[in-house]
Parts: C-alpha cells; structure tokens; sequence
C-alpha cells in the first residue's frame, strides 16, 4: 500500500504505528534476525551521513541475506550505497549527493548503475531530504521550504515537488512530500535493550528518522543496562518505542567513522576507491566476495580489514576526546 | 599540477584560490564552508585577520577549530567538530540558512554558465547523461539562501554559456528572475578562479570581471571562458598570495590534502 | 470531602477516580497523562500490573518514575523526571501524539458535554465571560490526536448538554462530525467519574453509562448530569476500590496531594 | 512595521537577522543593561514552562524598569505572567494555559485582567504555540498541524489560524502563523560570554525560541568559559549568535525552578496564592511592593525570599542528580 502514494495518507501511517507493540520491551537479537525485518521492496533510510555512523553492518547483512528491490534514501549516500547496488539489493536511491567522498573523485559504480539506467537515483536537496524526514516524524503531510525553487534539482521532481502562495503572506513556498520510510538503520555509541539510544557527536537526520520510519533497526557499540540510561535521560536522542531491534555490534561502522570510538579506515578506503575505480563491477564484485560473502561473521570481516586498521581507527577514533 | 608564481613565492592553482577567496571574507561573518577550499580559505581567514568568524559545516558543526594537518575527508565527520561551539542536526544546520543567519555561502563548482548558476548533477542530457555527477548535496539550499562565493579553476569547459543542469540557482536566467522563481534575495556574489575575480551585473545579472590575478591579461579569462564575459570599468590587478598567507596555509594542510 | 466507602474500605472520590481510571490502562500502552488523577492512575497501573506502560508529560518527559510522597506540581518540573527513559522539548513530546504512538490521553476536566467536548476555557459567553479559566494547555492537542480518557467529579453544573466553549473536542457534534472536521480517528473514549463508567454511543456518540460504581444507581447518575444520558443495554457494577489498591495509592501520595 | 503583520514578511526577517552583529563577541551585562534592550510594545516571549526555567531575574528587572505594552506569549504562563499584567507592563498575552499551577486553584489576578478586559488573552492549544515557534525558527511563514481543528479555541482565533486541503493527500490541515518574537528571555544553567548556552534537563520550546526571536537576552545561573563550552559541543543548545545579551543571575528563577540547582520554593508560592487570591489588585501590589520595587538588587530580592527558604530549594533541586 504505501508503495503507492508518494506520502502516506494520515489515517494508514496512524493505523500501522498504532499497531506497533510499543510496550518497554527487549528486543536484543543478531544481525541476521534483524535482516529478516527488512522486507523485499522496503523503504530503508539510513542513518549517519557520508562517511560517518553508517549502518554498516546492518547493510553488511542485508546484502549478505539478498535483500531485493530495497529503495534507499540518506542525507548523503556513499560507499554503503555503492554495495547496496552492487550487491543487487537496491535499484532505487534517494540522496542529495551519492560518492564516496571529495577526496576519491566520482563513484565508478554510481555511475556504471544510473547512466545505464540500471538503477535509479533521485535527486533532493539536502534540506529537503532533511525536511522530508522531519514532516514524516511530525505526522504532517509536507514542509514548507524555501529551496529547489528556480533550480533543475525542482523541477527534475515533477509532481513530487509542489508548491504554493502562502496564505498568511503570499510568497512562493516549495512543499516538500512527508517521508515515512518502511524501515530505518541507525548507529549509536550504546543504547538499552530497549533500544533508548543516546547519540555522542553529530546527530545527523538520525532522530527524524526513528520518529518517521515504521520499524528502526538499531545497531550499537554496546548495549548498556536501562538503568544506565535512566540515569542521564537527557542524553537520549531515540527513545525505545520507536525500535523494533536491537544489535550490538561492535565497530559497526567500519570502514567509516563512529563519532568518538574510531575514525574512518581511510586506507582501507583508498584501496576501495582503486579497485572500484578501475573496473566497477568486477572491483565492487570482488570487494563484496572477500568483505562482504566470504567473512562468517562481523568480527570475521573486521579481521579482513586487520587488526592494525582497527587499532589505528580507533586511536584516531578516541583523539576527538583529547585536549 | 600547474604552478603559478610571483616575484616572491610559488603556488599552486589551488592554494592560490584559497588565498583569494578569504580575502573575501570579513571578521565577525558567519560562513557556510564545503569541504576542500571554502574550508582552508575561511580557516586561513580565521588565522590572518577573522578571528570572529564563525564557520558552519553542512554536517551540523558551529565555530569548529579546525587541526592543522588533521584536515577532514568531508565536512560530516568528526574532524570537522573539534572544539566546536556547538552540534545541531544537519537539517537544522542547513535550516540556519534559511532563518537568515549565514552572510556567506562558500563552494567549489564543477560547472558554471554566465548567471552564476552551477551543475554538478549532470554532464550532459539529465535523462541520458555522459556523465552522472553526485548531486547537488547542500548546494542548492546555500545558493538558495545566502550570498554565495565559488571557488573554482577557470577552464572553458566548466565556464559555459548555460549549464546543462542548474543543480544550484545563482541569477537563473538573469535580471530579475531568482526572485520571480521565489527565491530569496541573496545569490551569487563571487566567482573565484586562478585567474581572476567575477561578480555579476547589477541589472542583468552576467558574469562580470572584477579584478584579475597576478599576471593574468583580460585575453586570457576571456580565452578560458566559453561566454562573454563583461569587464568592470576598472578592473583591478590582485595582489599574489604573500609569504605569510601561504605559510599559515600550507600549515594548515601539510600533506596538500587539498591544496596541490 | 465526600467520603465514599465499601464493605472493606474508606476512601475520597479522588482516590476512587484514580483506582477506576487505572483499571482502564492496559500493559504495554503509552499513555499522556495530566497531572493530579491522571498522573496517579496511570502510576497506580503500572505498580498494580501494569509495568511495561510508559507515561508521557507534557514537560517532555518520555517514562519516568514517580517517587512516592515527591508529586510533581505539574507536569513541567523536575520531579517529573526522575529516572525517566528520556526527555523530549514540549513541541516534540506533543509531536509523538501527532505522529500516532500515543494509545491513551489522559486528562482530569473542568467542564463536558453529551458529546464529550470539554470546556477549560471560559464559563459563560467567551466574550464577556462569567470565569476565565486557565485554558487548554496540551488539552486540545490531546483530545485531537489520541483516545482520551476524562476523569472527573460527577456534578450536574460540570456535565451539561453542551459546553460553554469546546476547548478539546470530543465528537463535536456527534455522529461523524469529528472526522468532517478535519481530526484524525480517536476521540473521547472513557469518562471516569466518582458515579459511573461512560463510554459514547457509536453512532450517535452520545454519552452512555457501561458501568456504576459500588452502591450507585442509574437514578443518581442521571440526577447528577444535566442531559438525558444513553445507558449500556448491560450497565454493569464496578468493583470498588480494593485495599491493596488503595494501599498503593496512598504509598504514592502520602500528604494527599491529589486525593485529598 | 513587524507589530502590522502577524507573520513578519521573510525579506524583512532575513533583514534584521543579517543587520544583527552575529559575531563571536562577549556581551555580558547587568539585568539593568540588559533592560534596555527590551523595548515599550515588543513581543517578549519567555522560555521555560509553568514554573520551570522561567527567567525570573530578567522579568523582574523589566517590570522595575517599567516597562508597558508587551506582548507576551509563553508554552504555558503562571505568576511570572501574573505579575507582568500586575506590574503593568503587559496588557496582552499568548499561550495555552494561564494560572499559577492546578494545586493552587485558579489565577485571580488572570481573571481580574482579562474579566474586566484590561488586558488580551489569546489562547493556542500548547503544540500550536510551540509549532508557531518552531516555523519561526525554520524561517518558514507557517507549519501545517492538525489540532485545533472542530474547536472553538481554532474559531475564535479567526483569520490568525487558516485550514487548507493538502495537496499531496486532499487531507485537512491547520496552518499555524510563524511567530518570531522580539525579544525572548532564556534562563540556563551555564553559558559563555558570547551566548553559547548549555541546558540541562527540560528543554521545553527554549532552542525554538532563541532560533525564532530577533534578539535573546541569556540570564544564566553561570558564565562558562568559552573553552568549557568547547569540550562539550554536543551539549550547547543554545547558539551565540542568536544571542544579545548574558546576564549572570544566579538562582535566577527563583520562586520557580532551574533544573539540577533548585526545585520551586513551595512555600513562597503558597503565601504567593494566599495573598493574590484574597484580593488580586491589592494583594499583587504589595507583593510588588516587597519582592519587586524595594529590593536593591537581585541578591536583596534572594534575601527577602530568605536564605534558608533559598537553601531549600538547593536542596531539593539538586536531589535530581542523587540516585
């Protein structure tokens, strides 16, 4: 149903969330448990921003469990993007920008997948991917915005993209549609096993997210007691009703960055950007076979990518707790 | 990599963009800055004469200082918040942009035509294109609303008539036509390149030549440019990078992580 | 203060609103309560058998626990907070009953209707009126966006045929005239009082008795409301107040704070 | 020109928010300084909630300083409000509820200003009030929302709240007007003398506030220095450059409470409901009289609350932190 229309009609999206089980509950469970929430033809957003607490092993066990047809959306989308297409579990992709970073030049398999038309991605401001979000969160259809007008990125979006005179002044707004994605994908630095979640650093669109999405998968460094939040309650950025799963795992967002455990593995991603670059399906093909299906586990895959490597990333990691 | 040169220093294209474009700047000035350039011109800003500038990053940072040598890989990440003043959401970041608060936007470009409007979407037809570039990021929403500076190289193929793709609205098509679209006053205010300094006509909104870089004849911009451009009735010689300028900078980004 | 009693109990009509009104929560709901009754009703549920139940304030406050003998004076301060799961700005804790997790409203009322609007605004012409009240407070955002349950002393000048001014709207007009304008699903559901259990019709959305309390009738309730009320076809006897509820009750509010 | 429209045109807003001096600067003062800032006739709105965070100390310097015609709105208003009618220098008020708390029964002196129509009282449903905040802050002109709908607090406020038809889903919506006050008054546990604020606990509508209002007058239980602000930047709520003036004023809402610092002085707010519910005119300006008019300073105003009633409240308000 809600594949349909671009914004979900009010009473569904209050129907569906009603029917939630939002009790104070645990809902601890493996990567692979999680991967079953996510359905075929899903909605998933996901949380972080470019380089930064990308779920990645959630993404990780999505490909591995051969997720299909999953329409992605992110403030910016990067080298997890990549694999979600190169691994066949998306052919769909909603960001404001999609590479892997300034510094490696334009992703080859970015490329390789729209301008053969293999995969789509569709193309909002980053305000407006941001606002989307929070009208899906507030339970209001659209946000008024004052951005993608006079511009191609607008008008590219048809009908998607609408807009009005306002009638208390009589300017030209955009209105952007409410987005409530069928599942999000966060990493936090400890949440309960509830899955109240306090975030350290850069928030990102992380808690628009859990309160727009239907379901939320949280993956976490560790899982700390409920007591323990109860203790700090201001500190909590995602509270528990929102979550439907909670995983604790460990560098979970390796070879990118989790604000204040470990920065990105960034040779690590220079040779990502090599071999991607060069040839992107056989690179990216051979990239997943030893990172991605080979590994039996996450802390598997963390061994592939070495000990040192993590060991450095987190060193670099901890130094934004340094004087 | 190109060299340039003055009487007494040698640099590169880049580290001469980054000089000239925070000459730009103003003490006391809140800046929205983009990763690579726009991040070293508004620190080396900070450094020579800003000290009370404040700089913003799309990520959701305020007032950050940035490490030397520590430069981050984009502005999302946790480089980008050392001894910040503060965090916020992205979105509320980017909304600070539209409550008013930024007095300058600040970019690199992939491609710009003569209104000042820039792609880096498409390289080509959006809907069969040579070349699928990422996106507009927070680029349409800074050059929506606030006055903008680009930095870029001045080449005839990212210099075009019209851009195949506005991703960011600069002037649109010129006179008064941002406004009439519904955007905010604000627009492009700069272009800085390797070889000179643009602004925009006051009626018609074309790109205008301001000031030239060391050395650099009006032939050559108009050489290196794939339209017209109009010429200010007093264009000005700009004074190359110092010596102190380009020691604080390449203090700044040692390894040249975006300065070569 | 009327004493109400049962074969093994002595208690005030506060403490027999917040022990009724509990027994309506279920385990594992997310409530909105108000202060006084609603905030010891929905304690008092969660102490009895109700432990996976979250309450939320309107100060912001996502799952605290109360601490017995410290009530809050409203839902605003830091008493609220204690030991909470998080804590939320006021605009985004009322936000969450926009967005549909909230399962129940829970409010005490100053005024109601045949149709469950309830008044805490004016008594008499809002333009000239005989008592401004306080107002609505997150009362009309509640009785917007979720099931309410009302819990109230049963008087014939508080239960009037239409209210003086709708502050939080129930089923307005009755019949379908809820979702005409504009609201979502939802609406009154429960109204405790000190008499009786209410629920409203489903098509007409008139007030109807479900149930009594101990040792009253139908004839006392009606006297005691200033419109015809429906009864339920089965009006059912409600169990009074058990000792052990009412045991709870008084550990939670030991000065009689709100059950006085 | 902003008191004509009941949303400020945007090229006006963007105007006086890029005159303002959003430098990093320090801007500490006295209440009295900072008095001036606020002129006859602004919009004041006041951050905190009911009697919590009120900036106490700012509003009693405002009503020594005589201040007449401001507008005054707040998510819900009690004696602070009470008083500023009472001290005359308020003859209108916006918010969602009125009254000292509902222990205490009833504001008489509310019911005297606004039966007798000496002064306005509009009333929004809470999340409306906060709503038109939070599009003042996003530089939008209005916020869809969906209560106050089949009301009569949605009739009664004619044309100042509009519906439209979505265009998205046909559904109903109200729009709520962006307001962006004048001036709003903030209290905080600690900031730095260029205003970046650090809020424990509730934080009501108080970050919506300071991105809404054309000036934010900081009072703050202590001035940080700006380092410490730095060593935490994911704490700050609050950022400088929405801000004109810091004010150092500990227990600075006191008969209210500061998160952490001090719970409500129950006691004095007991006498408080004696006095101006036996006679609000006569019992209002003799509590003027002594709390307001006579006391020196702020800290002589402390001692008339009494030093054990101010140990007291410490007390209790740091209880918050025990376990």
């Amino acid at each position: 149903m809600s594949k349909d229309a671009l914004v979900e009609p009010y009473g569904q999206l209050r129907k569906e969330t009603l029917e939630r089980d939002r009790g104070l509950r645990e809902k601890v469970m493996s990567l692979e448990e999680a991967a079953k929430l996510v359905k075929n033809g899903d909605h998933v957003a996901l949380g972080g921003c470019h380089l930064s607490r990308t779920p990645m092993a959630m993404i990780w066990a999505l490909i591995r469990a051969k997720k299909k047809d999953l329409t992605i959306s992110r403030s910016i989308a990067s080298t997890e993007t990549d694999l979600l297409l190169a691994g066949g579990a998306s052919r769909r992709v909603e960001t404001s920008w999609f590479s892997q970073g300034l510094i490696w030049g334009v992703s080859k398999i970015m490329r390789h997948y729209t301008e053969n038309k293999i995969a789509v991605f569709d193309e909002w401001s980053h305000m407006s991917i941001g606002l989307r979000y929070r009208a899906g969160a507030m339970g209001i259809p659209f946000m008024p915005s004052r951005t993608m007008l006079g511009s191609d990125v607008g008008k590219r979006l048809g009908s998607d993209f609408k807009t009005m005179t306002c009638p208390f002044t009589g300017e030209e707004l955009g209105l952007l549609p409410a987005l409530n994605p069928d599942v999000a994908l966060i990493h936090v630095q400890r949440c309960d096993p509830y899955g109240n979640a306090q975030l350290d650093g850069l928030q990102f669109m992380d808690l628009d997210l859990c309160m727009a999405a239907k379901r939320v998968i949280l993956t976490t460094e560790r899982i700390v007691s409920n007591e323990q939040i109860r203790r700090a309650p201001d500190q909590t950025r995602i509270p528990f009703f929102t979550v439907e799963a909670v995983v604790e795992a460990p560098i979970g967002c390796a070879p990118h960055e989790c604000y204040g455990v470990y920065e990105p593995f960034f040779t690590h991603l220079d040779e990502y950007a090599a071999i991607t670059s060069k040839d992107p399906i056989k690179g990216a093909a051979d990239y997943l076979q030893r990172y991605y299906y080979e590994p039996k586990s996450w802390s598997d895959y963390l061994s592939q990518l070495g000990m040192d490597a993590v060991l450095d990333a987190c060193r670099r990691g901890r130094s934004v707790h340094n004087d | 990599m190109t060299k340039h040169q003055s009487a007494d220093a040698t640099y590169t294209a880049s580290e001469l963009l980054c000089v000239m474009a925070s000459r730009l700047l103003k003490d006391g000035q809140i800046v929205f800055a983009g990763i690579g350039v726009p991040l070293l011109a508004a620190t080396l800003a900070q450094h020579q004469f800003a000290p009370h500038l404040t700089i913003l990053f799309e990520g959701g940072t305020i007032g950050p200082r940035i490490v030397p040598g520590e430069l981050p890989p984009s502005t999302n990440e946790q480089r980008c918040t050392r001894s910040a003043n503060m965090l916020l959401p992205i979105t509320d970041v980017l909304l600070l942009l539209q409550r008013g608060y930024v007095d300058i936007g600040f970019m690199g470009g992939a491609q710009i035509d003569r209104f000042g409007n820039l792609n880096s979407s498409f390289i080509g037809d959006a809907d069969n294109p040579k070349t699928r570039l990422p996106g507009t990021g927070g680029g349409n929403d800074i050059s929506s609303l606030t006055n903008m500076i680009v930095a870029m190289k001045h080449e005839k193929r990212r210099f075009v008539a019209d851009v195949d793709f506005i991703t960011s609205p600069g002037w649109v098509k010129g006179r008064r036509s941002r406004a009439e679209a519904g955007l905010p006053e604000g627009g492009l205010w700069r272009v800085v390149t390797d070889l000179a300094l643009m602004g925009f006509d006051e009626d018609t909104r074309e790109m205008k030549v301001l000031a030239l870089q060391h050395g650099v004849t009006k032939e050559q911009v108009q050489e290196n440019t794939g339209f017209k451009l109009l010429f200010d009735k007093k264009v000005e010689a700009i004074t190359p990078p110092t010596k102190e300028e380009l020691a604080t900078l390449r203090h700044l980004d040692p390894d040249r992580r975006f300065t070569a």
